[in-house]
C-alpha cells in the first residue's frame, strides 16, 4: 500500500518535471531558421554537383581530355567529347555532360582528375519538375555567355599542317601504283608549298 | 501470453503494419496475426527497397564501390565507410597513418551520437511523444553541420579513402566540435527528466520486450539490442580496430534485457562518444591523412577477407571473395539490423500490439540496411 | 569457449568426411601464414585444384578470420552443434558461385560475443547442379533469414528450412541474381 | 417575440464563438508545439499565421470525398456530423456569465454527461463504418476508454452536486460566489479530498477528448489516424473540429464545476471574461500536456482509472457526505 502512494507522487513528480522542460522551452526563442527568406552559408568543401574550374591565368579550363573522370564514375554519369582543332596542343573539350540524376555525389572523379580540372561547385537550389534540368553541359555552365576558342599556336598549327600533308602524301604514294594522276598532283601541291 | 490468446475460442485477423506505417520507420511490412489486441504471430516482409548491393559489388571496381557505402545504413554511414577501407587495407595491407585513424574515429562518434540521437527522437515518436523528436533534431543538425564542413555532405558520406580520409580536419572543425560536445553534454540529462524520468514512458518501457542473452545469440543480434541484454560485446573492445585502443571509454551494459535497457545503452552511448571524440582530439596527431603508394587500381591478392566494425546498430562486417582482379568475385554485407530484426518473430509472439510496437522500436532497424 | 577444443573437433569432423580411398594425400592440412614463399605455394596450390576439406589456421590480421574449415555439405549442422555448445554465435550465412568449378560455396561465419576474440568461418561446397545443404534453422534462429536470402539470390537449397520463399526480391522472380550467369 | 430574439441571437453568438474556437484552437495547438518545439509554428500565411485555418479549411473543403469501397456507406457518412452534434448542442447549458446562458434548466449537468457520451458513439459509427481493421481497433478502444472514464467522472460530479445541492450549473457557479476558497476545488471544508478531486476530473476530461497523452482513438504511431484513418477532407475536418469542441465543453465544464466559472478570485466584477480566462488557461493546460508526454498504452489507461481514479474517486464521494453530514 505504500508503494500505492509512492507510485502516485513519483509519478506525478515525473510528470511536473516534463512539464517544466517544454514550458522552458517554449519561453526560449525558436531556433529554426526561415529558409527561403535566410539562407545558411554552405561550408567551403560542401559537395553540391561537380564543376569545370577555371585556370585563373588563361581563364580557361585545363581539362585534358583524358576520360578518367568517366571511367571512374561508378554510375556512369559523366560524357566528356573532345575533338582534335588544328593548332591546338592537345585534345579540345567540345563539351563536358553531367547527368545529375544519376549523380551520387561520391567524388571519384574529383579524385581521378590529374590536371585538377573539377572541382565540387556549392550549387544546392537544384529542384526543378524537369527531368532534362539535371543533364548539365558543364563547359557551359563555366561560360555561359559563350565558350571562347582556344588559343591557336601558329607554330603548332604550322607543324600539324606539315605533318597532314606528310600524311597526305604518304596515303597518295601508297596509291601511286594504282593511280597515277592524283600522284602527280600530290608531288604538285608539295612543290607550291615549298615555293 | 495470456490466457486470451491461448483459449481455444479465438477469432484472429489479419493486420498488416506497413509498409507505410508511422511505426516502422520506413518500407517495412510486418504481416501480423491479432487475436484481439494480442499478436499471435508476426512476420516481417523485407524487400521493398532491396537494391542488390551486394551484385553492384561484382559490377564495380573496389574504388567504384565507395559511393554504395553511404546509402546502406543512411544514419551511420561513416563506420560503414570504415568498415569497407578497413577491409581492402586489410586485404591490401595498407598501413594508414595515425592522424587519418584519428579523424576516422572522431567523424564515427560524431556520427554515432547523431544515429543515436535521432534512433532517440524517433523512438519516443513512436511512443506519441514529439518534442523530444524535435530536441534531437536541434543536437543533430549541430552534427550534420560539422560533418558536412569536412566530409562536404550530410547524410550520404563518401568521406574515406583507401589509406586514408579524403581531405584533413580544419581547426574549425576542432574548436566547433569542441563547442558542440559542451553544449551536448548538459542536454543528455535533460533528455532523462524529460523523457526517461517520466512515468508514462517507464510504464511502456519496463519490462516490454523481453530479449534473453541466449535469443541474442541464437539469432546474431549485436550492438545496443546485445548489450540491452547484459552481453559486453562490442567490436571497438572485443575486435579492436583503428585506434580504438588508445582511447578511453567504456562499455554500457544493461541487464534489464527489456526495451528500457536497450534505450539506455543508447543513451549512455552518446556519453561514451564524447568521451571518445574529446580523448581522440586531444591526442590528435600531425602528420598526412592519407597513407602513400596507394594504387589507383586496387587488385588484391586471391582469398577472402572479412572485417567488422560497431556500426551504431551493432556489428557490420563485410565478407569479400577476390579472385585478383579489380573487382570483387563475391561482397557479402552483414548488416546488424537484420539479424536484430530477425529476432522479431519469435519474441513479439502474444505480445501486445502496442508493446510489440515499442518492442520494434527498441531495436531500431533502418530499413535500406535490412534490405541492402 | 574452448579454442582448443573447437579446433580439435571441427579437425576431426573435417577429417571423416574425407574420401576413403585417399586418406594420404588428402589429410587435414594445417598450414601456418608465416612467410611470403607458404603463402605463395598455397597460393599457388589452391589455383590449380579447389581446396580439399580440411582445417586452417589463418592468420587473423590479413583474413579476418582464425579457423577456416572446410567440410562436407552433410556435416554443417554438426559443426554448427560443435560451435552452438562452445557458444559461438553464428553471424551470416552466405554462398559464393564458383561456376568454372561447376560448385556453390556456402561459408557460414561465426564469431565468439563472450569477450575472447575468436572467429571462425565454416565452408562446404555444393554441386552447382544438385545445391542440396541441410539447413541449420534449428540449431540457430538466426540462419533463417540468412538462407532464405542466400537460397533466394544464389537458389542454393536449404533442405528442410521451415519458409523458403521470396524474401528481398519481387515473388514472381524465377531468377538467382547472384549466380554468375545470372543475365539482367 | 422577445424569447424568440433571444434565441436567436445566442444561436448567432454561439456559433460564432464555437467557429472562432474550433478555427483558432487548431492555430493555438500548432503555434504552441512549435514554440515548445523550438520551432515558430505556422507564420506564412497572414501575420504570425493567422489566416492559416482559413486556408486549411479551404484546403480541407476543397478535397475529394472518397469513401472506401469496404465502407458501409450510410454510417461512414453520418459519423462525421454525430460527431459535431452533442459537441455544438452541449453548449447550450453552459453558463459564460450569470445572466448569459442560453438555456438555464435544472438537469443541465446531467444533460451534459447524458449528450457527451454520444461522442463515443460517433466515434464507434466511424471506426466500424469505415471498413478499416486500424479504424475498427481504435474504435473499440476509444470506446471502451469513454466508458471507463466516465465513471470516474460522474462520481466525482456527484460530489459536487451534494456540496452544491444543485444539478444545474449556474447555481453551481453562484455557490462559488466570493473569494477564492469558495471555489470547489478548494472547499477543503467540504472534503479534504477536493483538490484531488479536482485532478481525477481534469484527467478525466483529458481522457475523454481522446488528447494525448490518451489519445487511445488515433494514436498514430500504431493505427496510422485511427478512427479516422478513411476519412479525407471535411470528414476529416469535422473530427477534428469536434475533437476541439469537445476540449472547449471539457475545459468549460472543469471551469464551471470546479474553478468558479464566471466569479473572480477576489469577489470583485464577476462576468464572462473570467470564465473564458479560466477555460483557455486550462486548454492551454491541455495543448502544453499533448506536447510534452508520450502515449500510454491502452491497458496502463484502464489501470489508470480503475486502480487510481475510481478508487480515489469513491473515496471522495464517502468523505464528502461524512462532511455534510457531520458539519
Amino acid at each position: 500500500m505504500s508503494g500505492y502512494f509512492k507510485d502516485i507522487i513519483t509519478g506525478l513528480k515525473s510528470l511536473a518535471v516534463g512539464l517544466q522542460i517544454t514550458n522552458k522551452e517554449f519561453l526560449t526563442k525558436p531556433i529554426t531558421l526561415q529558409y527561403p527568406h535566410v539562407a545558411v552559408k554552405m561550408t567551403p568543401r560542401y559537395r553540391g554537383h561537380i564543376e569545370l574550374l577555371k585556370d585563373p591565368e588563361t581563364g580557361m579550363n585545363s581539362c585534358i581530355c583524358c576520360g578518367m573522370c568517366e571511367k571512374g564514375c561508378p554510375s556512369g554519369c559523366i560524357t566528356v567529347k573532345s575533338e582534335k582543332r588544328p593548332g591546338v596542343k592537345g585534345k579540345v573539350l567540345t563539351a563536358y555532360i553531367l547527368n545529375f540524376t544519376t549523380c551520387s555525389l561520391c567524388g571519384q572523379c574529383v579524385d581521378n582528375c590529374k590536371p585538377g580540372a573539377i572541382g565540387f561547385s556549392n550549387e544546392y537550389n537544384l529542384a526543378s519538375t524537369r527531368r532534362e534540368d539535371y543533364i548539365y553541359d558543364l563547359l557551359q555552365k563555366l561560360h555561359p555567355e559563350g565558350v571562347p576558342e582556344p588559343e591557336v599556336d601558329p607554330e603548332l598549327l604550322k607543324k600539324e599542317l606539315e605533318k597532314q600533308e606528310a600524311a597526305k602524301k604518304a596515303a597518295a604514294a601508297k596509291k601511286e601504283p594504282a593511280q597515277k594522276a592524283p600522284a602527280k598532283e600530290g608531288g604538285e601541291s608539295k612543290a607550291e608549298e615549298k615555293s | 501470453m495470456s490466457s486470451l490468446a491461448q483459449s481455444q475460442l479465438r477469432e484472429t485477423f489479419e493486420l498488416n503494419i506497413g509498409p507505410q506505417h508511422p511505426a516502422t520507420h520506413g518500407v517495412l511490412r510486418i504481416k501480423v496475426v491479432m487475436d484481439g489486441e494480442y499478436i499471435d504471430r508476426a512476420e516481417p516482409i523485407l524487400g521493398y527497397i532491396h537494391r542488390m548491393h551486394e551484385k553492384m559489388g561484382e559490377n564495380r571496381t573496389w574504388n567504384q564501390f565507395w559511393p554504395n557505402m553511404g546509402r546502406l545504413d543512411y544514419l551511420s554511414a561513416i563506420a560503414y565507410n570504415h568498415c569497407y577501407a578497413g577491409l581492402m587495407e586489410r586485404a591490401m595491407g595498407i598501413v594508414v597513418p595515425e592522424r587519418a585513424e584519428y579523424i576516422r574515429v572522431i567523424t564515427a562518434e560524431l556520427n554515432r551520437i547523431q544515429s543515436h540521437l535521432l534512433g532517440f527522437g524517433a523512438y519516443i515518436m513512436d511512443l506519441g511523444g514529439f518534442t523530444p523528436l524535435m530536441y534531437a533534431m536541434d543536437e543533430r543538425e549541430q552534427i550534420l553541420d560539422l560533418l558536412e564542413s569536412v566530409t562536404g555532405s550530410r547524410l550520404t558520406y563518401c568521406y574515406f579513402r583507401f589509406g586514408g580520409v579524403y581531405n584533413d580536419i580544419d581547426d574549425d572543425f576542432i574548436t566547433g566540435t569542441r563547442a558542440f560536445l559542451k553544449r551536448f553534454r548538459p542536454q543528455i540529462p535533460m533528455y532523462h527528466k524529460l523523457v526517461t524520468g517520466n512515468v508514462i514512458l517507464m510504464n511502456r518501457l519496463i519490462g516490454v520486450g523481453p530479449l534473453s542473452a541466449e535469443i541474442c545469440r541464437k539469432y546474431g543480434a549485436t550492438g545496443p539490442v546485445l548489450r540491452g541484454s547484459g552481453v559486453n560485446y562490442d567490436i571497438r573492445r572485443n575486435e579492436p580496430y583503428s585506434v580504438y585502443p588508445e582511447l578511453d571509454f567504456d562499455i554500457p551494459v544493461y541487464h534489464e534485457c527489456d526495451s528500457m535497457a536497450r534505450y539506455m545503452v543508447r543513451m549512455d552511448e552518446m556519453l561514451q562518444s564524447c568521451r571518445i571524440i574529446e580523448h581522440a582530439l586531444n591526442k590528435l596527431p600531425e602528420g598526412p591523412v592519407m597513407a602513400e603508394k596507394v594504387p589507383k587500381a586496387l587488385k588484391p591478392p586471391k582469398g577472402d577477407y572479412h572485417y567488422a566494425v560497431e556500426a551504431a546498430r551493432g556489428t557490420f562486417s563485410m565478407r569479400t571473395v577476390s579472385d585478383g582482379t579489380n573487382t570483387s568475385y563475391r561482397m557479402r554485407l552483414r548488416s546488424p539490423t537484420y539479424s536484430n530484426v530477425s529476432l522479431f518473430e519469435e519474441a513479439s509472439r502474444g505480445m501486445l500490439l502496442s508493446d510489440a510496437l515499442a518492442f520494434l522500436g527498441s531495436l531500431d532497424p533502418v530499413i535500406p540496411e535490412m534490405d541492402r | 569457449m574452448d579454442r582448443a577444443k573447437i579446433k580439435r573437433e571441427l579437425e576431426e569432423l573435417a577429417a571423416e568426411g574425407l574420401p576413403a580411398e585417399q586418406p594420404q594425400e588428402e589429410a587435414p592440412v594445417e598450414v601456418q601464414a608465416e612467410g611470403e614463399g607458404e603463402d605463395k605455394a598455397k597460393a599457388k596450390k589452391e589455383e590449380d585444384v579447389p581446396r580439399k576439406n580440411g582445417l586452417i589456421e589463418t592468420d587473423y590480421a590479413t583474413r579476418g578470420a582464425h579457423l577456416d574449415v572446410q567440410i562436407n555439405p552433410d556435416q554443417v549442422v554438426r559443426a554448427a552443434e560443435i560451435l552452438d555448445s562452445e557458444g559461438m554465435t553464428l553471424e551470416l550465412v552466405t554462398g559464393v558461385d564458383w561456376i568454372k568449378e561447376g560448385q556453390f560455396e556456402v561459408i557460414y561465419d561465426y564469431s565468439y560475443a563472450g569477450g575472447q576474440l575468436f572467429r571462425v568461418v565454416v565452408r562446404a561446397r555444393v554441386d552447382r547442379n544438385n545445391p542440396d545443404i541441410p539447413t541449420v534453422c534449428h540449431v540457430y534462429g538466426g540462419a533463417n533469414w540468412h538462407e532464405r536470402e542466400t537460397w533466394e539470390l544464389l537458389g542454393i537449397n536449404f533442405v528442410g528450412h521451415p519458409q523458403l520463399e521470396h524474401f528481398l526480391l519481387p515473388e514472381d522472380a524465377d531468377f538467382y541474381p547472384l549466380r554468375k550467369d545470372f543475365k539482367p | 417575440m422577445n424569447e424568440l430574439i433571444r434565441l436567436l441571437s445566442y444561436m448567432i453568438g454561439l456559433a460564432a464563438f464555437l467557429g472562432l474556437n474550433l478555427a483558432y484552437l487548431g492555430w493555438v495547438e500548432r503555434k504552441g508545439a512549435g514554440h515548445i518545439q523550438r520551432r515558430t509554428g505556422p507564420k506564412e500565411v497572414g501575420p504570425y499565421g493567422l489566416l492559416q485555418p482559413l486556408a486549411d479549411g479551404l484546403k480541407l473543403m476543397s478535397k475529394q470525398l472518397i469513401i472506401p469501397a469496404n465502407a458501409d456507406r450510410a454510417l461512414y457518412m453520418c459519423a462525421p456530423i454525430l460527431v459535431m452534434v452533442p459537441a455544438v448542442l452541449l453548449f447550450v447549458a453552459i453558463p459564460f456569465g450569470e445572466h448569459l446562458v442560453p438555456r438555464e434548466f435544472n438537469f443541465s449537468l446531467i444533460m451534459m454527461f447524458a449528450f457527451a457520451s454520444m461522442g463515443g458513439m460517433s466515434i464507434l459509427i466511424g471506426g466500424w463504418g469505415s471498413g478499416n481493421k486500424y479504424s475498427l481497433i481504435a474504435a473499440t478502444r476509444a470506446v471502451s476508454q469513454n466508458v471507463a472514464y466516465e465513471i470516474p467522472m460522474l462520481i466525482t460530479a456527484i460530489n459536487i452536486v451534494l456540496i452544491t445541492g444543485s444539478m444545474d450549473l449556474n447555481e453551481i457557479v453562484r455557490q462559488q460566489g466570493g473569494y477564492i476558497w469558495n471555489w470547489n476545488v478548494f472547499r477543503l471544508d467540504k472534503s479534504l479530498l477536493m483538490p484531488v478531486s479536482f485532478l481525477v476530473f481534469f484527467i478525466c476530461t483529458l481522457a475523454e477528448t481522446n488528447r494525448t497523452p490518451f489519445d487511445m482513438g488515433e494514436c498514430e504511431g500504431e493505427l496510422i489516424a485511427g478512427y479516422h484513418t478513411e476519412y479525407g477532407g471535411m470528414g476529416f475536418g469535422l473530427f477534428m473540429m469536434a475533437e476541439y469542441a469537445n476540449l472547449v465543453i471539457g475545459c468549460s465544464l472543469t471551469t464551471v464545476l470546479f474553478l468558479g466559472g464566471w466569479q473572480c478570485p477576489l469577489g470583485l466584477f464577476p462576468g464572462p471574461h473570467w470564465f473564458l480566462i479560466k477555460m483557455y488557461f486550462l486548454i492551454w493546460s491541455f495543448v502544453w500536456i499533448r506536447w510534452t508526454f508520450p502515449r500510454t498504452t491502452f491497458w496502463a489507461l484502464l489501470n489508470l482509472s480503475w486502480k487510481y481514479l475510481i478508487p480515489f474517486s469513491l473515496v471522495n464521494l464517502l468523505l464528502t457526505a461524512l462532511f455534510i453530514k457531520v458539519f
